[in-house]
């Protein structure tokens, strides 16, 4: 099996360039059972995989062929593969075979059925590379290929201009972090000579000590990759754009996979991150506020994909606390967790969103509770999870972080205060569109409810929503063991309890109505708030302004080309000459006899040397 | 007859306002026909001077290139004479500052 | 003689082309495609008589039985000037980009020259000979000689089948590089003055040139004149302004050789000429010379992000990419200069496959202007699926041959100058933004109705098969670029030696 | 000393001569001027020993040559009319330029000449040495002067031949 | 005189003979063809000749250097007037005018310019160039209509009479100080009288370099030149631009050579001002010419510019290189000129209207051959390679960087940038698409176009036959 471990990313590749290349002509079922079958003959693999690796604990490198190999660069296409690529392929194949089976019948009616399934698997190719690669080049390769996947897949709908603008943003903000992340593999390479992760991490130990400035550079520019592609503040704001896509593809890239990249990338290189004490802080602190800033956003929205999307920052935010504070295993586990929530919850969505003829705003769903049962559970179970409701999967991962937070000295407590914090708006929010989209009364009449290829994949991820929380992640061998000893009893009964508390909020506000906030929402502060919430902290508003508008702004004034100009300078300096000596070209015999007499003066002057007694 | 001690350069003078006359006058007439003596005076002026130069030396030389001097200035004030006529016909005026159809 | 025959071969076949119009109206583009492919396998063929190419040992300057092929034949022993010609690594690997270009080219131009075909395809296979020329010269005079003649054909395809502004461009263009290319000559001769005066003996080859001593001044100066030149047909900025107008106006097949091949005869001649001809005045200059190849990279950029126009863009994106070769260039060390060459194969293909769509996008809607475009995936599904791939080629998608051509400057010049580093690397953002723009404004978007029945025919199988060729390289050149890596290293190798310039930089910079 | 007086004499007759030359509107007068001018410096040669040069001077120059002048000026008719013009165009503004010009090239010259020094030779230049010298090593001067003097002719002709064949020509139109 | 000195003056006795025998003809009958032939006979004879006294070469006389150099121009003046004769049979307007005249002054003309070449003495110098000139003024005139021709005419002969007088005071300073009217006089005494009066001489050759400046319409000397090569007749001008520039050169450099004035670097000075002005000037004025012929008049201002620099270069280099670079450039010139105005003269003949370059749009298509020799002539002017423009340029360039005289290839290289553009927009025009068709030239034309086309190719691209041979003059 370790030897054919490069079939499980090669299957999707495959496929999508079939699809590709022949997707026009193959009917809609074919494309489906293309599209699905590669995936699924993955997760199997995976599995496989999976099985053999609990038996024997075997960390496999594969290595297939040598990139390139210039002056000592010499970067392998090659795997790497333990506990944590484990978790991570189990989650794309996994996941992303229920997806692809969810998008069977979700997209059944679109015209450009086979470009969705080449992209799609396209992008599970591309994943699988990511975290299976064994050095940063090849990782960099997955991750640029799913940050392409993703903009194809955004704006799969290219009709749409919003679409496109959504798309690119997505990829230029994450490609912004890219950029900075290639510096670091630039630095790193530079440093340590190799790009190979382990060989890597062990050289940085030799060479380093723990704290040293240029790990700390080189983990703050990874962090920057990491930041951007997990939508972490400051380069967040592309991900509820990203809604644009496809339900499903939301689902899978921005909720399950793609984003949780850069917590893979780190807890991946977690080595060097152990060697930068202040990345590491950073970390923590850019999780935490970005985990606040989008519960708060979340709290606002309408958009039940877009309340879903600031969900996704919100809990990857969390899963950054978990690095930052060194609780690698920690945030892997909510990394799994919530791809298993999230994506039932983004499917559920979708499931919503197609039965109700794309309708995205939660105020005009309502009642769905009876009409798609199938649905409301799901989304029942996904919020539970979502808000950590103990029992369910979400609980388990999210009450670990806030553990290790509480214990980090100096800022833990603050860091485990602004975490619960957080899960109780996680709670409120979550709650809020549960009651608001399935109970009340109808606004919408849905068609239908799901079909059978929407309903399994909904069912087994209802049920890893609930369970996922007792798989044993095996991770042990990768991360260093955290020391075991437990905070005081009553910061667990207080990390248990807020999201309840914050579940009753929401039934009070949401459901039954008898906590009134009519009042204090229209309040002027509350509105303000509110509009500043809504805009998602008016980061967007700013941005555009800051960076956006500029670069417009200086295209459009060099477009003309200034360089240019100093040619055309050049150009009209000739023709003033031209001109002045075309209109000393007079035709009159006599000017031309003066200039000769006058040429002649001057050439007894200077042969004669008579400028000297002039002068 | 024997020459006399006049210093050279005070027939150069001469020979140097003459062509600058010459000169002058060529730059300031319009009539072709004055050009023309212009020019005579200016080959003159040359002229002039070679024979007083040929004389400084004792030489022939100076006497023979005035000949050829000559030789020359008939030999244009023929074909510019014949020019003249023709530009009298062609431009009925013997104006200069007419014939500038050419230019740029 | 191989070297010879190359030539000659792609001499007559232009001959043959404008004869083989009087048989018929499309015989002139079969004769010329014939040529270019002949052209090619008999290269090919020769090669495959040579032992072992990928295990290349580096050429010995002195040495010409360490180079592939060497030729050489007196043309004027009065100054020491004569016919070399020599292949080398690097050479070869242009040498096949041309002819593979040029054979694109000709496919790029099957169906959109209406008028005078057969001088047309004969100026495309002379300036092909001309470039073979340039890329094989090894004596500076005939060098000289290819890179101006290889530009009259040039100016010829502009000023005769270009589009509306064609007469302003090709004026443009040849005034740009012959100016400069005067500024090679007067270089070439003050260099060969100097050898003269050390040593007495006039000669032009550059073996004997290599190691003439010289006043760091002189150097300085000499050395300057290469620089220009080169840089102005790479082109760097700010001698840039040209290309956005040639490339713009050219016929397809016109603006798939300028950008595709004619731009690499100046990093070709940076790498061969500028730099191991004076390697100290070179070191002294590099930095301002990575300072103009990083604005260039930012400066293309955000000028083709302005435009409207699609060739105007891509050409564009041409000065941004190649100020990636500038940089590459002037780290001057393996991993760079491996990258420079990397880029010069790489874009060739890119963008001259992203020329050739614009091309068939010009030769349907009878417009450049993004603004009328929109949608055009809609009725050309494949048109646009290829366009999207070059797109992300061109934006340096790992997988694809562009990525690792940038990525190994970077690495390389991350060793000589961080913060330059960090700006060229800005030029992955900002390459990002206007190659979706393109997409999004030309092939995305709402469908125009405009072009709703204007009959708009997707790529047909000549076009997909010149396409597929493209990025077939494009991929291979992304995930094993190894081989074209093993051809230019034992040469980069040597150059190297000729030089000492990567310790002493790489000295400075490390603070 | 007295022929040393001749000769400034002879340089001012010249000089003033010339400047009328130069200045006259009407063209019999200046030519007359003119034919002053080249007899003044006939003298000068005389004086500086070149006496065939003198007679040269007054032969072909002021003889056959200033002849053509009158000829041409007579063929032209140039009247009344043309001295009114000339006196038009003999304006300050007109040669205040080129005099300024002329007057600098003047003193260059002079500057220039006064670096000579000595006088010219006490002996004559005789005809004998002169005709000596243009069949000896001057010979193939005068043939070639004979090519120039043939050229000059042809010229002329040709130009002059159809002066009068158009006249003709027109004459034979209006009768 | 002896026996071999006539076969020395083998090319001079040819083209005096020929000249009576036109004379000798015209009075029996008149007949513009066998007027054609005798000229035609008698420039290959000449031609013939001047191979032939390659074996007598000596000074003849005083006034005459007849040696490998001036024999080889003479040879290449006889080219150019071969070339001249073949332009001028069909040209003039076809009502019958009689040209014989015509004819007999081009003989004389070219035998001035062959004196020219071979002066050695002012005498000759001046001979020479005023027979050439006189013949020119009435070959300028010929026409018999049109205001033009006479008023190139009239401006040529009193600008060039202005110009003889400069250099004959010129000359006078010169005999004044040194005695000398020979060159190489000059040359020896020059070196004994710079010390007490050099600046005599100086301001003397001044003086001829403005007389002999205006000949080779050197900037500020220039003017003339447009009006006059588009006033005359295409073939005169043909013959003006080549012939006669290139024999003054020739006797210029003689002049400067023998007369060793580059040793006085004031003049030295004075001449760098004089071709770098000629490089500007000549370039500027000719960016936005219409007319064909103003423009080859412009660019041949700018051409002898950068010829100047070769004769500069004299002040540090041996002669060897300098005038096998003057042997070559003026070659090289002259064969390119003659090309241009084959064309010219072939297509646009003496309409004013025809001679715009719009008028030129369209040539590639509809007279292909004509249209690649204009083509091949302005690349070779513009000194792009594979042309003999451009290795001329080659060695003014290598003169000038030997000589260090960077200031002059500054010049040298902004005025060849500008001159780009205006050769290129010859090409362009003819390169455009219309539908106009053109008569066709005469056999003989279309022969000499092609010959014309595969000189300048040759001596561009496979030059050392000739540098050989130049190297041995």
């Amino acid at each position: 099996m370790s030897e054919t471990i490069w079939l499980i990313p090669l299957i999707p590749l495959l496929s999508s360039v079939t699809l590709m290349l022949f997707g026009s002509r193959l009917k809609v079922s074919q494309i489906g059972i293309l599209g699905v079958a590669s995936v699924g003959i993955a997760a199997l693999l995976t599995l496989l995989l999976a099985v053999e690796f609990m038996q024997n604990q075997q960390v496999i490198q594969l290595s297939l062929w040598t990139w390139m190999e210039v002056a000592g660069f010499a970067p392998g296409i090659s795997f790497y593969f333990d506990g944590l690529t484990l978790v991570m392929m189990s989650v794309i194949t996994g996941v992303g075979f229920l997806i692809h089976l969810f998008s069977t019948e979700f997209m059944e009616k679109d015209p450009s059925y086979a470009r969705y399934f080449a992209y799609l698997n396209m992008f599970v190719a591309a994943m699988l590379v990511l975290v299976m690669a064994d050095n940063l080049l090849l990782l960099y390769l997955g991750w640029e290929g799913v940050g392409v996947c993703s903009y194809l897949l955004v704006g799969f709908w290219y009709q749409h201009n919003a679409n496109g603008h959504a798309a690119r943003k997505a990829f230029i903000v994450t490609r912004i972090g890219d950029t900075a992340m290639a510096l670091g593999l630039l630095l790193l390479f530079t440093q340590l000579g190799t790009l190979d992760i382990q060989t890597m991490v062990g050289e940085a130990n030799r060479t380093w000590q723990v704290g040293a400035t240029i790990p700390t550079i080189a983990c703050l520019l990874l962090v920057c990759g990491a930041v951007g592609k997990s939508a972490q503040l400051p380069l967040h704001t592309w991900l509820p754009d990203a809604m644009a896509g496809p339900t499903p593809v939301s689902a899978l890239i921005h909720a399950a996979t793609m984003v949780t990249a850069g917590v893979y990338l780190i807890a991946r290189t977690h080595g060097l991150f152990l060697l930068a004490p202040t990345a590491m802080t950073a970390v923590a602190i850019i999780g935490i506020t970005t985990s606040l800033m989008a519960a708060f956003t979340a709290l606002m929205q309408t958009d039940i994909k877009r309340i879903l999307a600031y969900s996704t920052i919100s809990q990857i935010g969390y899963m950054f606390l978990a690095l930052g504070v060194g609780a690698w295993s920690a945030g892997i586990f909510h990394l799994m967790t919530h791809a298993f929530f999230k994506a039932l919850l983004f499917l559920g969505s979708g499931a919503i969103i197609h039965c109700l003829h794309h309708e995205h705003n939660i105020f005009k769903m309502g009642g769905l509770r009876t009409r798609m049962p199938v649905t409301f559970w799901s989304f029942m179970i996904g919020s539970a999870a979502l808000a950590a409701l103990p029992m369910t999967s979400g609980f388990f991962s999210k009450d670990q972080i806030l553990l290790q937070a509480y214990q980090l000295p100096d800022i833990g407590p603050g860091l485990w205060m602004a975490g619960l914090l957080g899960a109780l708006l996680t709670a409120i929010y979550s709650f809020r569109l549960v009651f608001v989209v399935f109970f009340g009364k109808a606004n919408t009449e849905p068609d239908k409810d799901t079909g059978w290829r929407m309903a399994v994949p909904l069912s087994v991820l209802c049920l890893l929503a609930m369970i996922g929380g007792w798989f044993m992640i095996p991770v042990s061998e990768v991360f260093p063991a955290s020391d075991g000893s437990h905070p005081a009893h009553w910061v667990e009964y207080v990390s248990i309890s807020v999201p309840i508390v914050g579940v009753l909020i929401a039934y009070l506000i949401f459901y039954s109505g008898r906590l009134n906030i009519d009042g204090l929402v229209s309040s002027t502060l509350g509105r303000r708030l509110g509009q500043f919430w809504l805009s998602g902290w008016g980061i967007d508003w700013f941005y555009d302004r800051l960076f956006v508008k500029p670069y417009y702004g200086l295209a459009n004034v060099l477009k003309s080309e200034p360089i240019d100009a100093i040619y055309g300078l050049i150009v009209a300096i000739n023709q003033t000459f031209n001109h002045w000596l075309s209109v000393a070209q007079s035709g009159r015999m006599r000017w031309y006899l003066a200039s000769m007499v006058a040429g002649l003066i001057l050439v007894i002057t200077v042969a004669a040397n008579l400028s000297v007694g002039v002068l | 007859m024997d020459g006399l001690n006049i210093p050279l350069n005070h027939i150069l003078l001469v020979s140097s306002l003459l062509f600058s006359i010459g000169m002058l006058g060529l730059m300031i007439r319009r009539n072709i026909i004055f050009i023309l003596m212009s020019l005579e005076v200016m080959l003159n002026a040359a002229a002039l001077a070679f024979v007083a130069a040929g004389a400084h030396w004792g030489q022939p030389d100076g006497q023979i290139v005035f000949m050829l001097i000559l030789t020359v200035a008939a030999a244009e004030v023929a074909v510019g004479l014949g020019l003249v006529l023709q530009v009298q016909k062609r431009f009925k005026t013997l104006d200069m500052d007419h014939a500038n159809r050419m230019q740029g | 003689m191989v070297m010879i025959n190359l030539i000659v071969i792609l001499l007559v076949g232009g001959l043959l082309a404008i004869l083989s119009e009087r048989i018929s109206d499309t015989m002139p583009r079969k004769v010329a495609m014939a040529v270019v492919l002949v052209d090619v396998l008999y290269l090919l063929i020769c090669l495959s008589g040579m032992p072992d190419i990928i295990h290349l040992q580096a050429p010995v300057a002195n040495d010409p039985s360490s180079w592939l092929m060497h030729f050489k034949a007196d043309w004027i022993p009065a100054f020491g000037i004569s016919i070399e010609l020599a292949l080398d690594g690097i050479s070869l690997l242009m040498v096949l980009l041309t002819l593979v270009l040029g054979a694109i080219a000709i496919s790029a131009s099957w169906t959109d020259i209406v008028a005078r075909k057969g001088f047309f395809e004969a100026n495309l296979l002379w300036s092909l000979a001309g470039v073979l020329g340039v890329f094989m010269s090894l004596d500076l005079m005939l060098f000289f000689l290819f890179w101006e003649v290889m530009l009259i054909p040039m100016y010829f395809m502009i000023a005769i089948w270009g589009h509306e502004n064609r007469g302003y461009a090709a004026m443009k263009f040849f005034i740009f590089t012959q100016a400069s290319g005067l500024l090679m000559l007067m270089s070439i001769l003050a260099l060969v003055a100097v050898n003269h005066g050390a040593t007495g003996v006039w000669t032009f080859s550059y073996f004997d040139l290599l190691n003439t001593q010289m006043a760091e001044q002189t150097a300085h100066w000499i050395m300057l004149g290469f620089f220009i030149a080169f840089v102005v047909k790479l082109p760097g900025f700010p001698f840039h302004t040209w290309l956005p107008d040639a490339h713009t106006q050219a016929p397809t097949a016109g603006s798939v050789i300028l950008a595709g091949i004619l731009l690499k005869t100046g990093a070709y001649g940076l790498i061969r000429f500028a730099v191991p001809l004076f390697p100290e005045a070179a070191l002294n200059f590099s930095y301002p010379a990575m300072w103009l190849g990083a604005a260039g990279v930012v400066y293309g950029a955000v000028l083709a992000f302005g435009q409207t126009d699609f060739k105007r863009l891509i050409a564009y994106s041409s000065v941004s990419h190649m100020g990636f070769v500038l940089l590459g260039i002037y780290a001057w060390n393996e991993l760079a200069l491996q990258g420079a060459v990397m880029q010069m194969v790489a874009h060739g293909f890119s963008t001259a496959a992203l020329f050739m769509i614009a091309g068939s996008l010009q030769e349907r809607l009878h417009t450049r202007d993004m603004r009328e475009m929109s949608g055009l995936w809609q009725q050309m599904p494949r048109m646009g699926a290829v366009a999207m791939f070059f797109i992300v080629a061109s934006l340096g998608l790992p997988g694809l041959g562009n990525f690792v051509a940038e990525f190994l400057v970077l690495l390389g010049l991350f060793q000589v100058n961080v913060l330059i580093t960090v700006i060229a690397a800005s030029g992955l953002i900002t390459g990002a933004a206007y190659s979706l723009l393109l997409m999004q404004r030309s092939f995305h978007g709402k469908v125009n109705k405009k072009w709703a029945d204007y009959g708009l025919s997707d790529f047909g199988p000549r076009e997909m098969s010149t396409m597929a060729v493209m990025m077939i390289a494009l991929i291979l050149l992304g995930v094993y670029p190894q081989p074209v890596l093993d051809v230019a290293q034992p040469v980069l190798q040597s150059l190297l030696d000729l030089t000492t310039i990567p310790t002493l930089a790489v000295a400075e910079a490390t603070p | 000393m007295l022929e040393i007086g001749f000769f400034y004499i002879a340089a001012t007759v010249a000089l003033v001569a010339t400047v009328m030359a130069m200045t006259r509107a009407n063209a019999i007068h200046a030519l007359i001027y003119l034919i002053v001018s080249l007899l003044a410096v006939a003298v000068i040669f005389f004086l500086i020993g070149a006496p065939f040069a003198a007679a040269l001077e007054i032969v072909i120059y002021a003889g056959a040559i200033m002849v053509l002048f009158v000829f041409v000026i007579m063929m032209l008719n140039l009247g009344e009319k043309g001295d009114k013009q000339e006196r038009q165009w003999l304006q300050p503004s007109i040669w205040a330029g080129p005099a300024i010009l002329s007057a600098v090239l003047l003193l260059e010259l002079l500057i220039v000449i006064s670096q000579t020094a000595g006088p010219v030779s006490v002996t004559a230049v005789s005809a004998k040495e002169v005709g000596l010298a243009l069949f000896g090593p001057y010979v193939l001067a005068v043939e070639i002067a004979s090519m120039l003097l043939l050229a000059g002719l042809v010229g002329s002709f040709h130009l002059g031949r159809r002066y009068l064949e158009r006249d003709n020509l027109e004459k034979q139109g209006d009768q | 005189m002896n026996a071999t000195m006539f076969s020395a003056l083998a090319p001079i006795l040819i083209l005096s003979l020929t000249a009576i025998v036109l004379m000798i003809q015209a009075s029996i009958k008149r007949d513009e063809s066998v007027a054609w032939i005798i000229t035609a006979v008698g420039f290959v004879l000449t031609l013939w000749g001047a191979i032939y006294a390659r074996d007598y070469a000596q000074s003849v006389t005083i006034l005459l250097q007849v040696d490998h150099w001036s024999l080889f121009f003479t040879s290449l003046i006889m080219i150019a007037s071969l070339v001249t004769l073949v332009l001028s049979r069909d040209t003039f307007s076809p009502e019958g005018e009689r040209k014989e005249e015509y004819y007999l002054l081009l003989v004389l003309s070219v035998l001035g310019a062959v004196v020219l070449i071979q002066s050695s003495h002012m005498v000759s110098l001046l001979l020479g160039m005023e027979l050439m000139g006189v013949a020119l003024y009435a070959m300028i005139a010929f026409p018999e209509r049109g205001q033009l021709p006479l008023e190139g005419a009239i401006k040529y002969l009193v600008l060039s009479a202005c110009a003889s007088a400069m250099l004959l005071y010129g000359f006078a300073l010169i005999y004044a100080a040194t005695s000398e009217l020979s060159y190489a006089g000059i040359g020896a005494k020059g070196a004994q009288a710079y010390g007490e009066n050099p600046m005599l001489i100086m301001a003397g050759s001044a003086m001829v370099l403005a007389g002999i400046g205006f000949k080779l319409s050197v900037a500020p000397f220039h003017m003339w030149t447009p009006d006059v090569y588009e006033g005359a007749p295409t073939p005169v001008t043909g013959f003006l631009a080549t012939v006669s520039k290139g024999a003054v050169f020739v006797a210029l450099s003689r002049f400067y050579i023998d007369g060793a004035l580059y040793q006085y670097n004031s003049l030295n000075t004075a001449l760098v001002f004089l071709a770098i002005a000629s490089m500007l000037v000549g370039n500027w004025l000719a960016l936005r010419q219409e007319n064909i012929k103003r423009l080859l008049a412009y660019s041949s201002i700018a051409h002898f510019g950068y010829l100047l620099v070769v004769l500069i270069a004299l002040t540090y280099l041996d002669t060897g290189l300098v005038s096998q670079s003057i042997t070559f450039y003026l070659a090289a010139y002259m064969v390119t000129t003659l090309a241009a105005f084959t064309v010219v003269s072939t297509v646009a003949g003496e309409d004013t209207a025809k001679q715009d370059i719009s008028a030129f749009e369209g040539l590639f298509w509809h007279r292909p051959l004509e249209a690649s020799a204009l083509t091949v002539a302005m690349l070779s002017l513009a000194g792009i390679p594979l042309t003999a423009g451009f290795m001329a340029k080659f060695f003014v360039i290598t003169v000038g960087i030997q000589s260090g005289l960077w200031g002059l290839l500054a010049a040298l290289v902004i005025g060849s940038a500008v001159a780009i553009y205006y050769y290129l927009r010859v090409i362009f025009a003819m390169s455009k698409s219309t539908e106009s068709t053109g008569e066709s030239a005469s056999h003989l034309e279309k022969l000499l176009a092609l010959v014309l086309i595969a000189a300048i190719l040759v001596l561009g691209s496979w030059p050392q036959p000739f540098i050989a041979y130049a190297g041995l003059l």
